[in-house]
């Protein structure tokens, strides 16, 4: 008797459990979807903005004093001389290289703020950088072991990023991570050359794929960082 | 100090030699290009050691950096010359 | 010889290890593509640790700053031209070695 | 060479790129008496600059930004700057290139005139140098063919 109340309680909790859970996660999935659909609207009216003219010269503008300001940086950097002839020249060849190309540095509209990036892409970097080592740590033991363990393959994946320099954060950390380099790209179809089997199942996850598109604010994704960030709103509000 | 540094260039001189072989021997031109790919990722670091031999590192250090540019640009251009040309 | 020397001694042997991995591996793997691997993952972290060591050896200057931006620069390039002579290969229509 | 490339991550890279290699170039152009380099290879990296431009983004693209008559204004007026420089000297009284004379126009001691003179005549020699190696590469990666001479062509039949 005891037994069977016991297991119909322990019945009834699990269901209310799973019926939270399944609540729970839709609240997520519309929470996020609402959000990526702001976004994508909020990409739409920048680009509308973009293409009425004054947005254009602003945007011009804020690209030449970008761009000027960061030359100017690095010519610093370079000449290390802080005298006013030096200097002097230093603003001349800054003006005279971002006339040339201003538009080269800032071409992307899409790009994100630039702030967040960097908190981003300094909190992202130490995982890459530990990909790193261990991936020449795996390559020091492939060419150093006698046998030489390798099964070379081409596996092939489409991506779901849009910018160009996620793109190339992409293909570069395909190249630097264990086991993988990208050797060709078509319409959006990376081809990536594996040494090994175990890896190529290692890349199908698409793990390095969220962390990138993470940290360059990939505008129509649902990342589970973004989720995270509103189940804690959701949470407070309840 | 200055002993390390030598050694170590040295070293790097070795290997180096032994990429070298890749660059002579290795088949098609592919190989030869990222053999000298190689060897100038290695020159650049040999050219900052002889700076600290030298004691003359503020020179050296813009010499290595063209040498890497030059060696990216040329590894670019090498490969869009046999892409563009479709043939190895 | 000061604590900084000292510390930049380890950066410059791992630099030197990896260097040598991405050397045998050069040399010793069946083909192209797989070579790749050894050059364009093994010189990266190389000439990283080397030039970190290297900064840290110079101490605090304007001279340590150029040599991290040397290996900003290498860390940007070398996977893009491994990158795109893998690419001329592969367009070339050179096969992979595969295992038999 | 003359496609555009159809590589995002070659042309993303070389974008970026670009703008601090032509940086870099004119560092070495202006510093030249202080550290190694000078107008000659400054010129070359900045040529360098252009070239890689030209085989990531095409030729189209390149001639927007530097075209084979830009090149040869260009080339034309860093000779000019040069031997201008050269014949200023002449003119002051003293022999051709002689740096020293030109204190008497630049209110300053003859070691700093020479050291102005020399900065003048490098950037000369960087103008020249950067656009005789683009109009180099342009003509072997076109041919030799200008378009205005293929509208020439046209016109006459």
């Amino acid at each position: 008797m005891e037994v069977t109340v016991l297991i119909q309680t322990a019945d009834k909790a699990f269901e209310i459990l799973e019926k939270a859970r399944n609540e729970a996660r839709e609240l997520l999935y519309s929470s996020a979807k609402i959000a990526s659909e702001t976004k994508s609207l909020e990409a739409k009216r920048a680009e509308q903005a973009f293409l009425s003219g004054a947005q254009h010269t602003k945007l011009a503008i804020r690209n030449y004093t970008l761009t000027f300001f960061m030359l100017f940086a690095f010519w610093v950097l370079l000449s290390g001389r802080l005298d006013l002839f030096h200097l002097t020249l230093g603003v001349l060849s800054c003006l005279l290289i971002s006339y040339l190309s201003y538009d080269l540095l800032f071409a992307n509209v899409r790009i994100g703020d630039i702030r967040i990036m960097f908190k981003r892409f300094f909190a992202a970097a130490p995982w890459f950088l530990s990909q790193i080592f261990t991936a020449n740590l795996h390559v020091a033991y492939l060419a150093l072991s006698p046998k030489m363990p390798i099964d070379p393959s081409i596996l092939r994946f489409n991506t779901k990023l849009e910018s160009d320099i996620s793109w190339v954060a992409l293909a570069n950390s395909i190249t630097l991570t264990p086991g993988t380099i990208t050797i060709d790209i078509r319409d959006g179809e990376f081809f990536v050359h594996a040494i090994d089997k175990k890896v190529a199942s290692d890349l199908d996850t698409g793990e390095m794929e969220d962390k990138i598109a993470h940290v360059f604010m990939e505008a129509d994704h649902i990342y589970i960082q973004d989720i995270l960030d509103v189940s804690r709103i959701f949470g407070e509000l309840k | 100090m200055d002993n390390f540094f030598l050694w170590l260039g040295m070293g790097l001189f070795f290997l180096v030699l032994l990429c070298l072989y890749r660059g002579v021997f290795g088949p098609g031109v592919l190989n030869r290009v990222a053999a000298i790919s190689a060897i100038g990722t290695k020159t650049l670091v040999i050219l900052l050691i002889m700076g600290y031999i030298y004691q003359r590192v503020d020179m050296f250090v813009d010499i290595s950096m063209v040498y890497a540019l030059l060696n990216f640009l040329g590894t670019i251009t090498v490969a869009k010359y046999l892409e563009m040309s479709g043939e190895i | 010889m000061n604590i900084m020397q000292a510390l930049s001694i380890p950066f410059l042997l791992g630099g030197f290890f990896f260097f040598l991995a991405a050397t045998v591996g050069l040399l010793r793997f069946p083909d192209f593509y797989t070579r790749l691997h050894a050059t364009g993952k093994g010189d990266t972290l190389a000439v990283l640790l080397s030039l970190i060591g290297l900064s840290v050896y110079e101490g605090f200057s304007f001279t340590a700053v150029k040599i991290l931006f040397i290996a900003v620069f290498m860390f940007l390039a070398q996977p893009t031209s491994t990158h795109a002579i893998s690419r001329a290969a592969m367009r070339c229509g050179l096969k992979p070695w595969v295992k038999k | 060479m003359t496609r555009l490339t159809d590589d995002i991550i070659i042309r993303a890279v070389a974008r970026i790129m670009i703008p601090f290699i032509q940086i870099y170039a004119l560092y070495v152009i202006m510093h030249g008496h202080h550290s190694p380099g000078g107008g000659f290879q400054g010129g070359v990296i900045l040529g360098a600059s252009f070239i890689l431009y030209l085989i990531t983004h095409g030729l189209e693209e390149a001639r927007a930004r530097m075209s084979e008559l830009k090149a040869g204004i260009f080339s034309a007026s860093g000779l000019l700057i040069y031997s201008g420089i050269g014949l200023l000297c002449l003119i002051l009284g003293s022999n051709f290139l002689d740096y020293g004379r030109l204190s008497l126009i630049l209110k300053v001691i003859p070691a700093q005139a020479r050291s102005l003179g020399i900065l003048g005549v490098e950037i000369g020699v960087g103008i020249t140098v950067m656009a005789v190696m683009f109009s180099i590469f342009f003509d072997i990666s076109t041919g030799g063919i200008i378009p205005e001479d293929e509208e020439i062509k046209e016109e006459n039949g």
